[in-house]
Order: C-alpha cells, then structure tokens, then sequence
C-alpha cells in the first residue's frame, strides 16, 4: 500500500472524484478535506440536493416566530406563519438581493427589505412594493415571493431541502428513523433548551460530521483526560462495552454502546420517564435503549446527535452517586475547506423533572459546546487535520478507515439498516461510508 | 452605573481591588491555574450565557450559557491542563488579559463589592501570525475573606454572538 | 419567470457571460457580484480599457504637486510637471516593481525608488540609474520613464485609461457632457474641498456604481430616517416629484429631479452664484437646472456625482429656514468581488461664499461619507447584498431591473441622449444599461 | 505632554474624569446613548478630522472631517436609532470601548481641564467571527457644570488613513 | 506577584509610573523619538528575547534576541529615521501604545522600582484596512535619577512565537 | 523592448510558463510574484522537487532531540534517533492526518497522535496503535511508520527531499559546496546559537532568495542609512570594491566582495581562527577568503546565508576600531503568493572566543531579522513588490535583469563553476538564472 496517492487533475472531471476513494481498502484521500475546487462543489452537489436539518419546532412554538439559520452557506429563515404551518425562506430579497433578515430569532409578521422596501409577510408572500404601478404589469407580486425550500419534519426536527426532485424526508432517513426516535421519539416529545452555542472553527465540516457518523475508537485517547481523572462512574464491569454501529444508508450512520455489565441504563434518562419510554417505543426499541448509555450518530450530510450518560459525576454538575446524561443536537455549516460554523444545542424531554433538567444542562455546559471539557479536544483534532494537512505532501495521503472492514453484519440486531457488532462496537466503516456518498453526490453533475 | 453606588479610584478598595484584578490576569497568562483557584470563593459561579441578537436587542440567554461552572468543574478544568490528554491546549495559548474601565460599585454587603471591568484577550497559539481576540465585560462579585478578596461570581458577557475561534481554552 | 437561473460553467466563456444578463426581461444574474471569475475579468476588461477619473486638478495646483490614486487595482501617481502638464504614472518603479511614491500626497521633482535607487523626476522620466555603466548600453533610460496612462480632462475632472485605442474621453463621455457641465462647468469652476474620506468595505464595487447610475427607487426606504424624523424642508408639494431620467450611452447614466411645485432651486446654490450659472450654461441648461433640487450620476464605470439640497434643517448644518446643498464626487475603486475602497470628495464653486461653503461643508460632513447619516444605510445595502449572496442558491438568483423598462423616451427633454421622465423620475434602464455595458466589456476579449 | 500643566492620577479631579469616561463608555457599549447626549455640553464639537500622509507626516486635515457633530446632529443620530430605518444597525453592533494612557491637564479656564486618551473600539455584528478594530486618540475637553464633568469638546485621531468598516455608526 | 513587595495604586510612585509610562507611548506614537531617548538611563538594556514553545512550556531565549539594543544603538535606530534612507518607515506607521495592568514592584534599591505592563500596539501604514496587532507583557526597570524616573532596562515578551509582521520598526 | 508582455492565458500550460521569462533580454515577469497558479505549481514542482533545507545538526545534538521545521508548506519533523542519525517526517499521522507534533523543539522518543491514540517513535516507527485487533490483519505497521523524506547533510547543514529519484545533496548542490565550505566548512564546525528569529511577512518567497542570490547593488540605496550616519568603518580606499559573482549552475549563486585595498580580513573573523582556516580550506578557497569582507548566496530553492564584516562600530555591539562579523542562515517559507515566514540563525564557529561571540551576536541582533536596521529594508522591498504588483497593469511588467548580461566569465577565478568579476561584482544574470531555474521546474509535469 502506498503512503501518498497520485496527484489529481485540477479541475475535477467525474475520474477524478471517483478518484479520491478506495472503498475497498477503507482509504480516503486527504485531498477531500483542503481542496477548493472539491467544497465549491460541496456547495452545490450536496447542499443544495440533500435534506438539511433548520430547527426544531419548539423554537417557533407560536404564529410568526422565526429563527435564522443556515442550509450550507445559504442563509434562510424558518418561519412559523399565521396557518401553523412551518416554511423556510431563502433569507435575500427577491428584488435585488439584499439580506431582509438580521436578527438571530424574532416573532414578526413582516420582513421588509431595508433597500427598496419590499414587504414580505411570514408566509413568505410578497405584500407591499413601493411604486408598483411604475412596474405597469411587468411584475407579479405572486412570483416574488420568498424563495421556498421544501419542508419535511420528523418528531419535531425541522428539515429543508432546495431538490424539487429529492424523495421525501421519510424516505431519505430510512432506517434512521428507528435510531431517531430512540432519542427524538422515544416520549411525548423533545425540546430545544435555550439557543444554540455558536462557533467558527478553522476546520472542514466534514470531520465533524463523520466523526459522529461512526468515530468511537477516538474516545479513549481524545477525551482520555477523564479516565485518568477519574471522572467516570460507569467503569467498565466484566469487560468491554458492546453495542452495535448502525448503518441505515444514504451516508446516515449510528453508533449504540452498552457496558459489559448489562443493566437498565436507558441512555442514563431519570426513572420518571422509564415508563413513558416504555409505552412510547416498540418491543425491539426497548430492548435496544434499556442497556444504552451511549447514543451518537449523524444524519447526512452534517447534523450530528448525541446521548451520553458517561458523565455523572459531581464535577460534571450531576448530583452524587448517579448517572447523569444529556441529549444535544449539533450542526457543523460549511464556510469554506477550511471552515465551519459549529452550532450546538440541547434538548430536554418535555416531562423531564425539574431538578434532573439541571444536573442535564450544567453537564451538557461543563463537557460540550466550544468550551466543553471533550469538545474542546474534538474540535482540536479537527483543526490541526484540516490546518496539518494544507501541504502538498500532506495533501497526497491516503487516511485509514480499514478497522473493521472485513465484519460481517449483525444477525441479532432487531432494527432496520445495516448493524455490526462487537467490543467495543467501533469500527471505521460508517465514516467510510459517509465519504463514499459525499463522493457519490460530488460526481452527479 | 449609578453614581452612588461608585467607588472611586481615590478609594482604598479600588487599588485592592484594581490590582486584584490585575494578579488574577497575570496567574492566567503566566499558566498558574492553581494558584488562580485560590483567589476564586467556595461558591463561585463563573458563567459566560449566550448572547443572542433579538431584533435590535442584543441579549444574554439565561437559558444557556457556553460555560457554566463552579468550584468543583473549575478544578477539573485545571486538573486536565496536568494530564497527559491537555490536547486543546497543546501547545498551549499565549495570553494577555487586558483589563480596563474597571467601575466599583458597594453592594448591601459590607464585605462584598461589584466590579465591571472590560477585558481584551489576545490568544495566540502554534505560528500563526494573527492572535484570536476576544472581546468582553465581566461582572464580578468580589468578597473579602480574612483580609483577602476573592471573586464570588463571574458573568461574562462576550461581544460576540458567535465565538470566533476554534474552542475555548481560556479562563476570562 | 423562474427565480433562478441555470448555473453557468466556471470558467467563464462568452455565452456564459452572455448569459449573466436578460436585458429583455430586465433581468441581472446574482452572480455578477460574487464571482471570482468575473471579478478576475472585470480587473482586466473594464478597468484597463475605460476612461477612469484619478483626480481634479484643483489637488495638484503647483508644478511638483502629486497626489496617489488608484485605476482599479493599480496603484498611480498623478503629477503636475515643471510644463504645467497632468500626467498620471503607474506607481511601480520600472527596474523590479517595488511601489516608488507611499505618500497620499506632496510635491516633488523626484520619486527614488527605495530598492536599487532608480529616480524618475515628475515627469515620469528616469533620470538616474546607480552602476549604468555595468549594462554596457543595454539599459535605454528613455524607454525606461514610468509607465504612462493617457490623460484627458473635462472640467477639471482628471481622467485616464491604460488603453491606446479607445476613444477620445470627450467621446467617451458624449451626452455625459451635457450632465456634467450642470455639476462641474456651471460656473467659473468648481474645486475639492480638503483630502477625500476613504474607507474599505465589504461590498462589490458595481453596486455603489449602479446605485448612483439610476437607483432613486431606493431613498424613500433606505433614507426613510429623515422622512420620520421631519428632517426635510423641502416638502412635496403639489404631489410627487418630477424630472429625468437619463440615458447617455456608454454605461453612464444620471438622474435629475425637480419638485412638484416648479420654483426656482439652481440645486439648492446660494443666490449669489445664480447670475454667474445664467452667464455660464446654455438657455437649455438653465431650463433644466433652475427647478433642479437633485442631480445624481455615475460615468462609467466608477464614478458617481451627487448634489442635492434636500437637506436643509438646523441639524445638518445649514442655516434656519434657508435650503442647503453640497456637491459630491465619489469612487468606488474594486478590491476583490466582495471589497471596495470607498472615496468621496466635497466640491465647492469657486466663488461660493464663505458662509455658504461652512453650511454646505457641515451638511455634507453629517450625511454622506463612512460615517454619514444617510450613505451608512447606502453602504448597508451594498454590504448584505454582496455577502448574502454567497450560498450557493443566492448566487443563482435573477435581479429584477424591470421598472419602467417599457417607458418611451421623454420628447421634452433639450439635452442629448436618452431621457425618461416621470413623477417621480425614477426607472430602472439606467442601471439595467450599467450592467448591460459591463457584459458587453467583460465579453471583449 | 507638558509635566507643568498634568494632574497627576492622585488628583481627585483624574478619579473623576476617569469615572467619567467610563460611564461614557458603559452608555455607549450599553446602547444607552440618550443618557450619553445628558454627558454633553450644549456646545459640544465631536469631530473626526481625516488622516493624511504627507511625505513623511502623519497628519491631521483642517479641512475635511469624517465626522463633525453639535449637540443637534448628534440628537439626530441618536433619534434616527429610534426610527423605523436605523438600518446601517441593524443588527447593532456589540461594542467595547476600552479606555487606557488617559493623561490630564489643566487650562486656563478653573472649571475646564484637558483629557488626552486612548480609545481601543472592538465592533462586532451579524455572526462575524472577527471584529472590528478600531485604535484612536481622543482629545477631550471637559467642563464642570454644576459639579457635573461634560463633555464640551472631542476630537478623535483615528491611527488609519483608509477606515477600515463598512461604515461607521459608533460613537467615539 | 509576590503582594508584600507591591507598591499600591494609591502610592504617589504609582501615579509617577503610571505617567511616565503614558508620557513614554505619548512621545513614541507622537513620533518623538529624540525626546524618548531623554528618558533612557546611560546603561540601558532593551531587549525581546525569542520567543520558544519546548513541550508544554511557552519559553523565552536567553540565547537569541528579536532586538537587543543599548542607547547608541537605540540612538542609531532614532537616527536612522531622519536619514534619507529610512525605507521601513516610509511612510510611518501610525502606532498607539495601549498601557494597562501595570503592576509596580519595590526593589532592593531605594531609588529603583520594578514595573511590570502589559501593552497591546496597534500599528496601520498605507491604506490598510486592517492592523498589526502586537501584544506583549514588558518587564521594566525604573530607576529616579535627579527626581525624574528613567528606563533602565526593558525585557518584552511577545505573545506570539512568529512575528506576525513585515517588519518590527516599532519601540516596544 | 516594450514594458507589458502579453498576459499569458490561465490557467499554465508549458508555453504560457516559458512565456514567464526573456534570458536573452534579462528580463522576468511580474506575474511569477503574483499568480496563485504560478504558486500552486511552484508547491508542488519547485518544492517538492529539490533539496531542502531543515535544520542544522547543532539543533539535535542528542537522541531524542528533535525541530518542528517546514518544507515548503508540509510541516516536519527533524529527529535525531536513538542510533545517531538523522530523520525527517512528515509530521502528520499516518491514520487521518492530524499533527503529531506541535512544539517547536523538545526531546522524545514518543509523538503521540492526539485523535485516536497511534504512536511513532522517534525513529518514525509505528510503535502502538490502539483496537489494532480490530483491524483484522489489514493494518501492517511496519507500512506506515512516519512518511519519511530523504535526508543528506553537508557541513552539519541538513537537507532533506520528498523526491526519490532527485541527485544526491553532493550533486545538487555541486561547485556551491566550494562556496559553502568558505562559511561552513572552514574550520572545526560551525554550530548554531539559539532559536530562530521567525516572522510572518507579505512578501513573494522569491525575492529574499534572489536578493541573496546575487542583488548586490540594493545595498547602496537600500542600507544608505548605515553609510549616512558614517556607521561603515572599513571605507572604500583605492576604489570600488571587486571580488565576483558566482553561477554555481542549478539556480544557486553567490557573491564574494574584497575592498579595493587587498588587505587580510578573513571575513572578519578573529584572528584566533585564522590558523585553524587556513589549516581546514585549500589553497584556492584561502586565496579567496583572505581578502573577503562579504560572502552571501542562495542555496536553490529558499536558503540564504549572509557573513558580512560591514559592520564593525560600537554602535552594533563590536569593540572600539575592531571589525566585527556575523554569519547568519536564513530562509523563506512559501505560504502562498504573498505571503512567506521568514527564519533566520546565527552561526559560530565552534573555536570562537567568547568576547567575539558577544560582539558577533549583538551586531547580528542589530543589524538582522525582523527588527534588523538592515533587514528592515530588505523586507519593505519585497513587501512593496509583491503588493505593488497586484493590479491587472503591473502584473504586465517585465522587470530587468540584465545588468552585466553579456559580461564573459573571469579567468582568474579559481574555484569550480563560472564567475563573474568586476569593481563591484554586482551583476543580475545569477538572479536570472534563479528564475530561469524556477521556470525550468515549473514546467516539468
Ligand atoms: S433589494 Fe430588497 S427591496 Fe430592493
Ligand atoms: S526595483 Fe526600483 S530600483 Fe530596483
Ligand atoms: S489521526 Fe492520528 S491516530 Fe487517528
Ligand atoms: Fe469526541
Ligand atoms: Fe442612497
Ligand atoms: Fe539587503
């Protein structure tokens, strides 16, 4: 096997991409991570042709609430508009351009465009233009409305998609549906805790995304400060923990972790919610979350989730002698190869206790977001691949995503996808995956 | 900034409290996080929320903060830097804290004081020649114990809506 | 019509830039003002083959007077020679390129390069060459003086262009003329007032240029403010503003606006420069000028003019209850497709009087320039439409120009060219036009 | 900087104007800025000359100002924040002014003293991860009324010939 | 910060430091680098070590020097700047020196002290948009000679490992 | 000869590269400082291609030591092994490309990778890999220890290349080592002292390394102050100084300059060493090295070294009437068209006496890197070329080289390679053939 791959030709033919993967030998080439010409692509191959997560619907609980957000580098809103239903606009006026939009969340019935004074409502129809008449017919106030980004939703969680001919959002999740409600259907509902922590971080979208797609092997040595303090009350008993990685297709990827000791862990949720959980989920999904304490994955191309109930100690803000865990969605926005805006935030359950509510945030602040205790040390891998690599040697490397590539699928694993499993269940497939369908959408012209 | 609240820099306890200040900055940017806990209170809350932009007001969510801490979590934070897994500050940053517009102000306690002071910090880490720069004001609860002030309560409140730098290593 | 148009391949061919424009439909690609291609063809095929304004003479009075401009990215020194002639440099020393004149501006007889020691004297000449003697009479300092645009000059205005075959400026400017003489050859002669402001903002330099080219749509929104705030003195009366519109060929472009009540305004000019505008313009002019209270235009491609006497009030300056005008000139040099350099000048008739040229200097201090009151909100404009036209989706947006496009051209008008009017004058051709004639430049290779 | 003419940080008159200038600066950042026009003199002249370089001069225009307010337009700045067009701030910037090297004199005039300051403007808005940057030089005149400091005159030496914002909407 | 040698902020020397230090930025970003010179003592030691990062440890060279001047080089540097041939400095930088957390220190000798501030130096030439930003801490010592404080020895820190400049023309 | 060659089509194809260059004429393009294109190859061809410099072996004395160093834009590690000898990697995992280094200097036998744990030693070995079970086979560590360059050492100067099939250093470098012996190899070993002085400038990496490549004549204009403030202690008597300008082939060159009164100087050295020199150098190198006051050159692609006895009053550092003399090695990193770090280090010789080191070491940090009086200028150069010649005119210019052009090879010089002399040896073809070189590269495939 060779160290460094062969130089590809700039700029990219449909050979050239095929060429920045060796699925078969689990290899992937650094390039994928620095090109320009590779994210200007990106950009348009894959996000504005997938379903890209907006917001979840408890942050625009009433008629004309909206928050801003981004689908790639296009900045959109998501409005709630006065039928109830839930839109997404293309954040630019329709007239000549100009952003109507500035602030970071609002209730409004009424964007108007600061340059000329075009008036949408929040059902994104065009209301007012000034000296209309002087159009003497040429315009039509009916086809200038905000651009609209087809909407799909799935407990709660807000999806937006520019692909007029992309198959549903149910369709496009498939299996990873099943892994969804595990965190996101498993009650009555989740909510959003306040607003989103938000960063700029000199590194590719994509490790980040991948690394939540299926990277577990990381743990021991990126968040390897809490072993040797000590920090974690679930040691390890009889063993290695198990679980399964889950590969439900289209580039998703899911991993699930049980201690060797397998208890009722229920992802370290409060006991007041055991039996919602138990009537909410089937048979095979209840099986699956009682022994869980680790619940991460990644909804192609860049959102990624995590329940964890690892962190339980005092420290970490949780209340003496018991586990503590908190469920958080993150968002990593391409800006550029070399830059991405990180946006995390939390959820809680609705019927949450009050008191367990807290142990979950003061965790969740102390470990995640820019100043996490773990994410701090994610984010620093992250930066030093995507800086480490801007070299023209560096960029002909070929990165290892071989572990576990010879596994065979797993025949107990009740749900739908692909599973695979072992002790731990980490195995470097899934990223493989994930890069494999970047490519795939990177060469569809 | 009420003006009879004001403590005035003639005061006695603004030079305390000035070059308080001034040490805490000098043991953050000289790495001597240990000796940085000692001057923090036993109930500390040391918090930065989040700042959101709410049509023309810019907030501070008191739903979420991007660090929230207390004595405890804080030792943790500084355990880490000695273990063999200190990645995010390997290498480490260079820092400056550059303290200035302190205003003091007396409290209903007579042994606790409120300081607002801004603070400017240069970060700069491997070779890059451009530092990350943050901006802020710090609310701080200063309580004088045997002698000895110590800070109670820190909240700070970042000038920025998105924090523009790879992670957060440092203490404000 | 669709929202949005077909990506167009990068790099760009002549159909594709064909394609940049809908001129039927008054319709301009969104893309016009983010791509690096294009701005890498504007750089080359507009800015090296037009007339571009450097300075005014009243800046360099004296022989050995200079002052350091820009013609698009280039860096130029413009001198005034011991013969009294204008010329305008390339500021690059001839032997290794290094920059030879750092300074705004001064006067000198000798600009020493600070590398070799090459001199070169005002007149553009080198005149010493340490060792000459070791090119043994390879070096021919005659064709070794600094590189020389063309210069021509219209009313003072100091213009240049690196191209040897376009034609001559006055040609160039054609029906421009006849506008500018209402600003520039209305009098004696107007001169600048003090150093320009300058500024570096984040916005494309055609959108300021388009602007001032036909964009009167845009005040009552974006200058709403003053409206709210009862600042204007000259109300509507009688309804609705008239004037022109118009159309001088080249990509120039200019609008002039009167209020409904027909008085006599000379543009706001103090009384006592009345009879010195009568001797100075023609009978048609003067028809045109007397009801004038707004007059504002961009010669292709870069520079705008504006003098408008809406701002009267106390609180910009001027005197009770008298009207108050200024004279602006500004440019908006290109940095990049998402960055400009910002220059405005003041201007001032040569016999205006003291009081007068206090009142009008304040009025404009506070609303125009980086900090103004009214050119903020210009810039705010400029600066979210270029950077929210970034994503993907944004950047295949159609720009609507469409406005008054099926008007016929006024027969009242007496000057030359094209010319709309319309309560209020305001159209959009001439920006529509603006964009038409980059196309055109950018199309020749 | 003439010694004869300073009042020297023990003054109680340099405890004052400090005080003062950082109130100013907590009005401004906090967007209180009607409560900021009560700080100033009826005949307040708040100007920003513009830079030149010339040769090897870095000077100051007598001419052309990029900014030259009174009392009424600067109300009108103010107002138009109230208005439904304040668009160059929407959003509003997150601003910091962090005042240092503050340097005091007297005059001829009891009741008026000379402040000489650096001013260090951190501006941010949107989710821009840099900020900007703004470095000056203020020169200050300051007068007691009614045992109250206001500010009667301000001119700001900005440290850039090209202004480095897409405009300028902060008050210096 | 050892507090018992800490000479107060409510100390008359303070306040002489602290001026003495603004005086000294006033006449650098004044470009009056003669009358710099005047506050120099005879034996003066200006220097910025070299900045290392050896493991975990952000060092400074004992080796090597970014500058290491006495007064006749210094007096060259000044000089330099009135020659023709000054190609670094032309055309000049516009610099402020922003002084702050100044920590002020008792030595063995009466009539020296030690200060200890930090300095953030924002530097614009040409038209640039942007700065050079130079932030470091400055180890000071003063010494009274004739009732007027001198510099008698200056160590800069940078907080940087790479220049992050063209060049460094500026004093520190 | 016409000032603006063609603009060459982007993006490069062979003949547009030649086009880069007229030898016959001594003259170069400026787009070869400007052009991100030009930069891209030049990463790939110029400096992946050729001998670098890494680091000398003073820096490493011990096993374990090691330098975090570049090559170009890769960033590498230069180790000295347990068994003595010298390494570099690429200092980038192997697994996913993280740093694996990211100190500046230090001692170990161990670089951990901060993401997933993989462990190299100091030989570069893959020493622990975690889960390595997992992989079942398909991971061999003995493949993929560090990527490692190939190294050679001359005088203690360590090179290092990616290129396997490149000549040997011996060969690169060719009759340059004759020149290189004269600072480097003329007594017992020369060593460094201290840590770089190391600075980000806006500048082309080319021009520092053609100016010390043969730019002679700068010095005049450039470092006038020093001659102004009467700072040169061995003044110009009898004349012009001569010496010679050397074309070692390859693109090196170097410059060798006496005063016009033939004296002894050594380069200054002290007179302590000049028995061990004249125990260590030929015949031939003695007779050059007698009379030298200056030695500088450029090591193809980006190293310069400089001993020059100019300096010598006490206001440098030197004692009272004694000419003092440092010799420094510097280097300029690319990082991108406009933008380079520059490195520079002091030597000695390892039998210096301490007073003179003192002396040597006070004048180098006066005179030298980034806050050098000397360097100062040098930097402010090459900083206004490469910013100067960003405009679409500039970047037409053809910049000269073509002093001494026709200038026939001294006789009289006794070393390998061809020569040049004259009163001063100031002659631009070694710079030409520098660029000539850097175009030759460039375009090969
Ligand atoms: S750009 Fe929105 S109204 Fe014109
Ligand atoms: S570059 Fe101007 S004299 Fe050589
Ligand atoms: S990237 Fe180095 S161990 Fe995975
Ligand atoms: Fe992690
Ligand atoms: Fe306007
Ligand atoms: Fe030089």
């Amino acid at each position: 096997m060779q160290a460094f791959g062969r130089k590809v030709a700039c700029p990219m033919d449909t050979k050239s991409l095929n060429n920045l993967i060796k699925p078969k030998d689990g290899l992937v080439s650094s390039r994928i991570f620095t090109d320009p010409e590779i994210y200007r692509l990106e950009r348009e191959r894959i996000f504005t042709r997938t379903w890209l997560y907006v917001a979840h619907e408890s942050e625009i609980r009433q008629p004309g609430d909206f928050v801003s957000r981004s689908m790639g580098e296009d900045s959109v809103i998501v409005s709630r508009g006065r039928d109830g239903n839930t839109r997404v606009f293309l954040n630019v006026c329709r007239h000549r351009g100009r952003k109507i939009c500035s602030e970071d969340l609002g209730n409004t019935s009424k964007f108007i465009c600061g340059y000329h004074g075009w008036t949408y409502n929040e059902l994104g129809e065009l209301t007012a233009v000034p000296f209309f008449d002087a159009y003497q017919g040429r315009l039509d106030k009916n086809k200038n409305g905000l651009h609209q980004a087809r909407v799909d939703i799935y407990h709660g969680l807000i999806f937006a998609t520019w692909d007029t001919g992309l198959e549903s959002l149910s369709d496009y999740l498939g299996p990873m549906k099943w892994i969804l409600d595990l965190a996101f259907g498993r009650t009555e509902g989740t909510e959003v805790v306040g607003p989103p922590i938000r960063w700029v971080a000199d590194t590719n979208w994509k490790l980040g995304a991948a690394n939540f797609t299926g990277d577990g092997v990381h743990v021991l040595t990126t968040h390897g400060f809490s072993t040797q303090l000590g920090l974690h009350q679930l040691k390890a008993s009889g063993g290695r923990p198990g679980g399964y990685a889950v590969d439900p297709g289209n580039g998703h990827g899911a991993s699930l972790v049980s201690p060797a000791s397998k208890g009722e862990y229920y992802l370290g949720l409060p006991k007041e919610l055991w039996p919602e959980l138990e009537r909410t989920l089937t048979k095979e999904q209840i099986g699956i979350i009682k022994p869980l304490i680790i619940l991460a994955g990644n909804v192609f191309p860049n959102l990624s989730f995590l329940q964890t109930a690892g962190h339980s100690p005092k420290e970490w803000g949780g209340p003496e002698g018991m586990p503590i865990s908190f469920l958080t969605l993150r968002q990593w926005q391409p800006l550029g190869p070399e830059s991405m805006e990180g946006l995390t935030w939390l959820f809680m359950d609705k019927n949450t206790p009050s008191q367990w509510r807290e142990y979950s945030r003061q965790c969740y602040q102390r470990v995640f977001g820019v100043a996490g205790t773990f994410e701090q040390d994610d984010l620093e891998n992250w930066g030093q691949i995507t800086q480490g690599l801007r070299g023209p040697m560096a960029g002909r490397l070929w990165l290892h995503y071989e572990l576990g590539l010879d596994l065979k699928p797993s025949k107990e694993w009740p749900g739908p996808g692909t599973a695979y499993s072992g002790q731990p269940p980490w195995f470097d497939q899934l990223e493989s995956l994930f890069y494999g369908h970047c490519v795939k959408l990177l060469m569809q012209e | 900034m009420e003006t009879s609240d004001l403590i005035f820099p003639s005061d006695e306890r603004y030079s305390e409290v000035l070059y308080f200040l001034y040490r805490e900055a000098e043991l953050l940017d000289n790495r001597c996080f240990t000796e940085w806990l000692d001057l923090l209170a036993e109930d500390i809350h040391y918090r930065m929320p989040v700042p959101i932009t709410r049509g023309r007001n810019l907030e501070y969510s008191d739903e979420m903060d991007i660090f929230s801490d207390n004595l405890a979590s804080l030792k943790v934070r500084v355990d880490k830097l000695r273990t063999d897994f200190a990645w995010a500050d390997t290498p480490p940053s260079r820092t400056r804290h550059m303290i200035s517009n302190l205003r003091l102000k007396v409290t209903d306690k007579p042994d606790e004081l409120q300081s607002i002071s801004s603070v400017l910090v240069y970060s700069n880490r491997f070779s890059q020649p451009d530092a990350d720069l943050f901006s802020a004001e710090r609310f701080d609860l200063l309580r004088r114990v045997n002698g000895q002030w110590l800070l109670a309560q820190r909240t700070v409140h970042l000038d920025q809506s998105v924090v523009g730098a790879r992670h957060i290593t440092v203490f404000f």
